[in-house]
């Protein structure tokens, strides 16, 4: 017995109660921070996995709340991550300047989560949102830089703004602040209206271009156990909102026969696309391994845009799948190097090497992740990548196509750099004698991830039956799973999961027979490479890690900088914009600033009066 | 007569299995031999002849490789220098055994021309074990294709035994070595 | 040609102008060399670098063990007059010192380092003139001194391959000066480039 | 399913057989192109049996296991291939996607363990092939894309049963600029030249291979043969219209590899991003247009 009101009451009063505690003791504040987060994941996993939440709202005033299919498989996972993330924090909380207010701030915007998705009106909804986005705030900037925050609240509050002038057309045309009912019943250009704000807000909160500026500043720059919150969870609400947007509201567009699709959805398809790529790109040529991984997010964040966009019950089965996978993998591998963080003090590649032989359980779950990621048998990635395949082939929907292999292919690329540039090769002098395996408690969620990326590529099914209700909930086909059988049948073809995963273990297990059958080999250092028989004594000399790609990299970095450059100049013009608002209104005579709100207010009143 | 009641086979011990194995294993080596050329000398441009269509090596199965650790034979043609004796012993430390090696022309066998320059080394087997010599200067393309098939029959009778000389009489190597050339492995400005 | 006449001229100018040349010897239109006294050696470099010879080809030395000198050979390049330079200066050959030049030709650096491996001229100045360059743990004299034995050192440190009597061929020590002073006869008729 | 999986390693292993014996008939032939006498047509076998009786080398765990990892994800990979329509082990699960997304294992362990190796040369030749495979694969997933769209299956014996009940209609005819888009993209997928830039041994010392001897590298080429078999099985499957018995698989099977081997051996080597820029040219122009025409006009040449 859960409702959803007790859990939001519950986390705010322990951020509150942790805000406390942690100032007594950092250590007992983030236990308790774990015991909170794991408690209402377990609640909620279970309650809503059941379908037995309780909706009723007897405390709060004003609150109403929805249980729908949707919304608890986004709590649900939005929850997980958060519950993982909090192991870190009695590692990382002492690191930072407002160590109770990190406690704080994280539990609180679990809270607003939560009444993101489980709400039913707009109008909480864009409460919850903002509740999110100003908690986030004050934590991104605890890490590296300060106007890394900047730029995640302007993007955010584009998209907050964006959603607030989204509801309120709809609410002119409506008349109504309900989700279901509102976006269903619009009509005419206010549809099209409703749906492009929407998008925007969807798409600056997922960071799929052409709003994805903020994405690898933030998550490069937060706080190291922030970002895979940030990655995994938190611009999940951004395909929540897209969610809604295309799949709910139909605005009026032409059809394109040829390939069965609104034009609409097929614009921003194609923006989906183009995200992918560019992600893919930015993300080959990153030397910072969190920010790497931020432009990989911005790639999966093209596919779920991608996914949705495509109106078709196996593509949509494939969001909902990726949604999961990606935010698996991308914990995963955020935590990964948040623990390798802690123990070097850096994320940059080009100064790392050899982290492996100190930490190899650090390494398996890096490589765990970057397998799903890539999207390669036997992890959560392919099956996702898989669904999406089948509609895009099946829809034969070429240029998509061509960013969605890029993107898959591309994939390999920039995960494979972080393994070799900071786990494998030489072990670099100064991490020799400080270095070691991270510590148990933050092993523990790492494994537990690790063992969940591979459950969601080996034995789908279970999930996948989940995804069916939210899809008849959301009006499609379910997709078709035969469960006995645990196969997955997609458009034109049926995968087995469990058989290539066993398949595959037959394989190693032979390829371990014969390597154990054959002769020992004989141990030697990596120092004792083939050098072309020279003499090297110095491990940064051998070590490969900086420029990775340089011939692939030469080939486009001219064309690296346009969309920053875009956004630069944008922000000078909106500064200029700025300097002429304070030099009318702030100057020393408070005369013509009273005339200029009078002037305005003039205008605004024109043809009222 | 013999008798026909089944007698229980002889048990073979560990060290003759080994050398049943190790009979197997010597078939595929002599029939696949891959060479990492150490080209410094004249001698080897002996070796185009005997690689391409005139003589073409490949047919006995022999081939060039890139690395040592890939490499069977260690093909040492022509002079060596000391600087470069240090790093034909470094190469062939780091060959996978077994592995063997050949010396083409004279000056591993004497010094040939070189005999007394300061810079090269007269007999390349006081500091790597030399499993075949092919003399001349420089040896023409019979004599050296001939070379690598007395290599083969060596490997055959079980003679090509250098790799184990090497690992039994390490310190005798390692003296000569070190007579010669102070140090083998040298760490300065340019080998940091 | 004219003009590369004229750029020996030029050249010819140049140095008697500023310097007290002891022998200067005009090889043909491309190549001059010029014997000068040690200490006028770094003030030529700086003249000549100035008026075009900017690149420092060769830095090596001679041994003339009979005078018991050391010659210093700076060889250097004009691309815009195409006359390639020998400064030649005769050096003490028990303690052969030179001041560096690696202020004016920074490139010299490694140069002198070789000339200093192989023939123990002291280049003091530059800060690494002693580190090994080539000869990796050289642990003998010098080895392109004249009086430095190569067959004595090599029968030393290398061994020798053990042969029958029989199979020897000795070749005749005797002849190797009448070969040498052979040697030197015809370089001294392909001076100048033309052989007389 | 114990059965299934034991017809899946058979065919693995004599994908295996098939393919060093293959390989080893190719260099008796280049051989004879070049006018030599070339070596034994089982020479292959002599090669890999005697790296396997070699005392190897070692760089610790990750070096071993990454060999391991490939040589298991390959053999999981051939065990789905299916050899003729009847003989497949797992009917209805030879997915095309599980090919090219399972190879992928095999290839991130020896690209892992290449990088373990510790030598740089290994990490250029892996940044090498992924440069490559990011080159070749998206022309080649075009193609495959309007082939899947045309027939409506994925599954490889479909495909190859769909070209056979068309009156053996191959792709290769039906979808002619997809067919050469499909060669090009099996020669970069085989490592042959001009495309194998990641190998070179002259130049980056045989690239990921160079710490590799003894078992190792022996294991590493089987996977590398079982890797040649299963892309040009792919090819025959998809583009020459499967195989109704084990005879005319064969036959095939040998044409290609031959004939892609014939045409690798007049080439020389190109430049990592000339090899990039040659992919997304000219390739990827004529599989776009080979997939318009055939996907939104429905025009397919039929015999």
């Amino acid at each position: 017995m859960a409702s959803i009101e007790i859990l939001i009451l519950i986390l705010v009063a322990s951020s509150i109660a942790s805000y406390f505690l942690t100032k007594l003791n950092s250590f007992a504040g983030s236990i308790l921070t774990i015991f909170s987060t794991m408690f209402v994941f377990v609640s909620l996993a279970y309650y809503g996995f059941n379908d037995t939440l309780i909706t009723t709202v007897n405390i709060l005033p004003g609150f109403t709340f929805e249980f729908t299919y949707l919304g608890a498989y986004f709590a649900i996972i939005v929850a997980f991550v958060y519950s993982m993330v909090s192991f870190f924090h009695p590692y990382f909380v002492d690191h930072y300047k407002y160590k109770n207010a990190y406690n704080m701030l994280f539990l609180l915007s679990l809270a607003g989560v939560l009444g993101a998705f489980f709400t039913d009106s707009f109008l909480q909804l864009f409460f919850f949102f903002e509740l999110i986005v100003w908690t986030t705030m004050f934590l991104i900037p605890l890490g590296k830089s300060k106007s890394a925050a900047v730029s995640y609240f302007g993007f955010s509050a584009a998209g907050s703004l964006s959603m607030l002038f989204g509801i309120f057309v709809m609410f002119t045309n409506v008349g109504s602040f309900n989700i279901a009912d509102g976006l269903a019943s619009l009509s005419g250009t206010k549809a099209v209206l409703v749906f492009i704000s929407f998008l925007i807000a969807g798409f600056a909160k997922l960071g799929v271009f052409p709003l994805h500026i903020w994405l690898p500043i933030a998550h490069g720059n937060a706080p190291h156990p922030f970002s895979p919150v940030l990655s995994g969870a938190l611009v999940k609400l951004g395909a929540f909102v897209a969610v809604l947007a295309l799949l709910k509201v139909s605005p009026a567009s032409a059809m394109i026969t040829a390939i069965s699709m609104p034009f609409a959805h097929y614009i921003i398809a194609i923006l989906g696309a183009v995200s992918i790529v560019f992600g893919t790109l930015m993300a080959i040529r990153e030397d910072d391994a969190k920010k790497l991984l931020a432009y990989s997010s911005m790639s999966h964040g093209g596919y779920i845009i991608v996914a949705f966009s495509l109106l078709d019950s196996v593509a949509l089965a494939g969001g909902f799948y990726h949604i999961l996978a990606h935010a698996l993998a991308s914990a995963g591998a955020f935590m990964a190097i948040a623990a390798v963080a802690r123990q070097t003090g850096t994320t940059k590649m080009s100064e790392l090497g050899g982290i492996i032989h100190k930490m190899p359980i650090t390494y398996i779950v890096y490589l765990v992740a970057i397998i799903s990621m890539a999207g390669i048998p036997p992890m959560g990635g392919f099956i996702s990548k898989w669904l999406i395949f089948q509609a895009v082939i099946d829809k034969g929907l070429i240029f998509i196509a061509i960013a969605v292999f890029f993107g898959s292919i591309g994939s390999f690329l920039y995960v494979f750099r972080p393994l070799a540039a900071l786990f494998l090769g030489q072990e670099l002098p100064q991490f020799k004698k400080t270095v070691k395996e991270a510590p148990i408690l933050m092993l523990i969620p790492m494994v537990i991830i690790t063992l969940l990326n591979m459950y969601t590529g080996i034995l789908p099914n279970g999930i996948l039956g989940f995804i069916n209700k939210i899809n008849v909930e959301l009006g499609f086909f379910p997709l078709v799973i035969n469960n006995p059988a645990l196969t997955i049948s997609g458009n034109n073809g049926t995968l087995f999961p469990a058989l290539i995963a066993g398949v595959f273990g037959f394989g190693v297990v032979v390829a371990f027979i014969i390597f154990i059958l054959l002769k020992k080999s004989r141990q030697v250092s990596l120092m004792d490479t083939y050098t072309a028989a020279n003499f090297i004594h110095s491990e940064e000399l051998l070590h490969y890690s900086v420029d990775f790609y340089a011939p692939l990299e030469r080939l486009y970095e001219k064309y690296t900088t346009k969309m920053t450059d875009f956004y630069d100049a944008l922000a000078n013009k909106v500064k200029e914009l700025g300097k002429l608002a304070k030099y009318l209104f702030m100057s020393k005579y408070v005369e013509v600033a009273v005339f200029w709100i009078v002037a305005i207010l003039a205008f605004l009143l024109w043809g009222e009066l | 007569m013999k008798s026909t009641k089944f007698t229980e086979p002889r048990k073979l011990s560990k060290e003759e299995v080994d050398r049943k194995w190790w009979e197997i294993g010597d078939f595929f080596r002599r029939n696949s031999l891959w060479m990492l050329m150490y080209c410094t000398g004249c001698c080897a441009i002996e070796l185009p002849p005997a690689m391409t269509s005139a003589y073409d090596m490949e047919r006995l199965g022999m081939g060039p490789m890139a690395t040592p650790r890939q490499a069977d034979i260690l093909l040492i043609s022509g002079y060596l220098s000391v600087k470069s004796l240090r790093r034909v012993i470094y190469t062939y430390e780091q060959m996978s055994e077994p592995k063997y090696v050949v010396g083409l022309g004279s000056c591993p066998i004497n010094g040939g021309i070189y005999h007394d320059s300061h810079a090269v080394i007269n007999q390349l087997d006081q500091y790597i074990p030399v499993d075949t010599y092919v003399a001349g200067c420089m040896p023409n393309t019979e004599s050296v294709m001939n070379g690598f098939v007395d290599l083969m029959e060596q490997i055959r009778d079980k003679t090509a035994k250098g790799w184990i000389k090497y690992k039994e009489n390490n310190e005798w190597y390692k003296k000569n070595q070190k007579a010669a050339l102070g140090e083998v492995i040298i760490h300065d400005e340019f080998h940091e | 040609m004219m003009n590369s006449m004229n750029n020996v001229e030029f050249l010819k100018g140049l140095m008697n102008q500023n310097f007290k040349i002891v022998e200067t010897d005009v090889i043909d239109q491309y190549q001059v060399s010029f014997v000068l006294k040690q200490a006028d050696v770094l003030q030529a470099l700086v003249t000549l670098r100035n008026a075009g010879w900017i690149q420092m080809s060769y830095l090596s030395a001679v041994d003339w063990p009979d005078e018991n000198k050391i010659e210093v050979v700076y060889i250097l390049m004009n691309w815009e007059r195409p006359v390639h330079i020998q400064i030649r200066t005769k050096i003490d050959r028990n303690d052969p010192v030179m001041p560096t030049i690696i202020h004016i030709y920074p490139g010299a650096k490694y140069y002198e380092r070789e000339c200093h491996e192989f023939f123990g001229v002291k280049f003091p100045g530059n800060p690494d003139y002693q580190k090994q360059l080539i000869l990796e743990m050289w642990d003998d004299m010098p080895p392109l001194r004249k009086d430095f034995d190569p067959k004595a050192y090599s029968d030393r440190k290398f061994t020798k391959r053990e042969y029958n009597e029989d199979y020897l061929v000795l070749s005749d020590q005797n002849d190797k000066k009448a070969k040498r002073e052979a040697r030197k006869e015809r370089a001294e008729s392909l001076k100048g480039g033309q052989k007389i | 399913m114990l059965l299934n999986i034991l017809v899946g390693f058979a065919i693995a292993f004599f994908g295996f057989v098939l393919q060093t014996s293959v390989a080893g008939v190719n260099r008796k032939i280049i051989a004879r192109l070049q006018k030599r006498y070339g070596p034994k047509w089982y020479q292959e076998f002599l090669d890999i049996f005697k790296l396997l009786s070699k005392r190897a080398t070692s760089h610790g765990w990750i070096f071993d296991f990454g060999v391991i990892m490939a040589l298991g994800g390959i053999i999981a990979t051939a065990m789905f291939m299916p050899l003729t329509n009847n003989i497949v082990a797992f009917a209805g699960y030879d997915n095309f996607f599980i090919f090219v997304y399972l190879i992928a294992v095999g290839m991130l362990g020896m690209a892992m363990s290449a990088s373990g190796s510790g030598n740089p040369y290994a990490s250029i030749g892996v940044m090498r092939a992924l440069t490559t495979m990011l080159a070749y694969e998206v022309p080649f997933m075009i193609i495959v894309l309007t082939i899947i769209n045309t027939t409506g299956f994925s599954s490889l014996t479909e495909i190859g049963l769909f070209q056979q009940a068309s009156g053996n209609t191959w792709f290769l005819i039906a979808l002619p600029l997809g067919g050469i888009v499909g060669i090009l993209s099996l020669m970069g997928m085989l490592g042959k030249k001009p495309f194998e830039t990641y190998i070179a041994p002259a130049e980056i010392a045989s690239g990921p291979m160079v710490e590799y001897g003894g078992k190792q590298l022996g294991m590493l080429f089987i996977m590398h043969e079982i890797t040649v078999f299963i892309e040009v099985s792919l090819f025959v499957h998809l583009f020459l219209g499967g195989a109704e018995n084990i005879f005319i698989f064969l036959a095939k099977y040998f044409a290609v590899y031959t004939f892609v081997n014939l045409i690798s051996n007049v080439n020389g080597r190109l430049k990592i991003d000339q090899v990039v820029k040659f992919y997304y040219k000219w390739p990827l122009i004529m599989a776009i247009t080979q997939a318009i025409i055939a996907i939104y006009f429905g025009w397919v040449v039929s015999i």
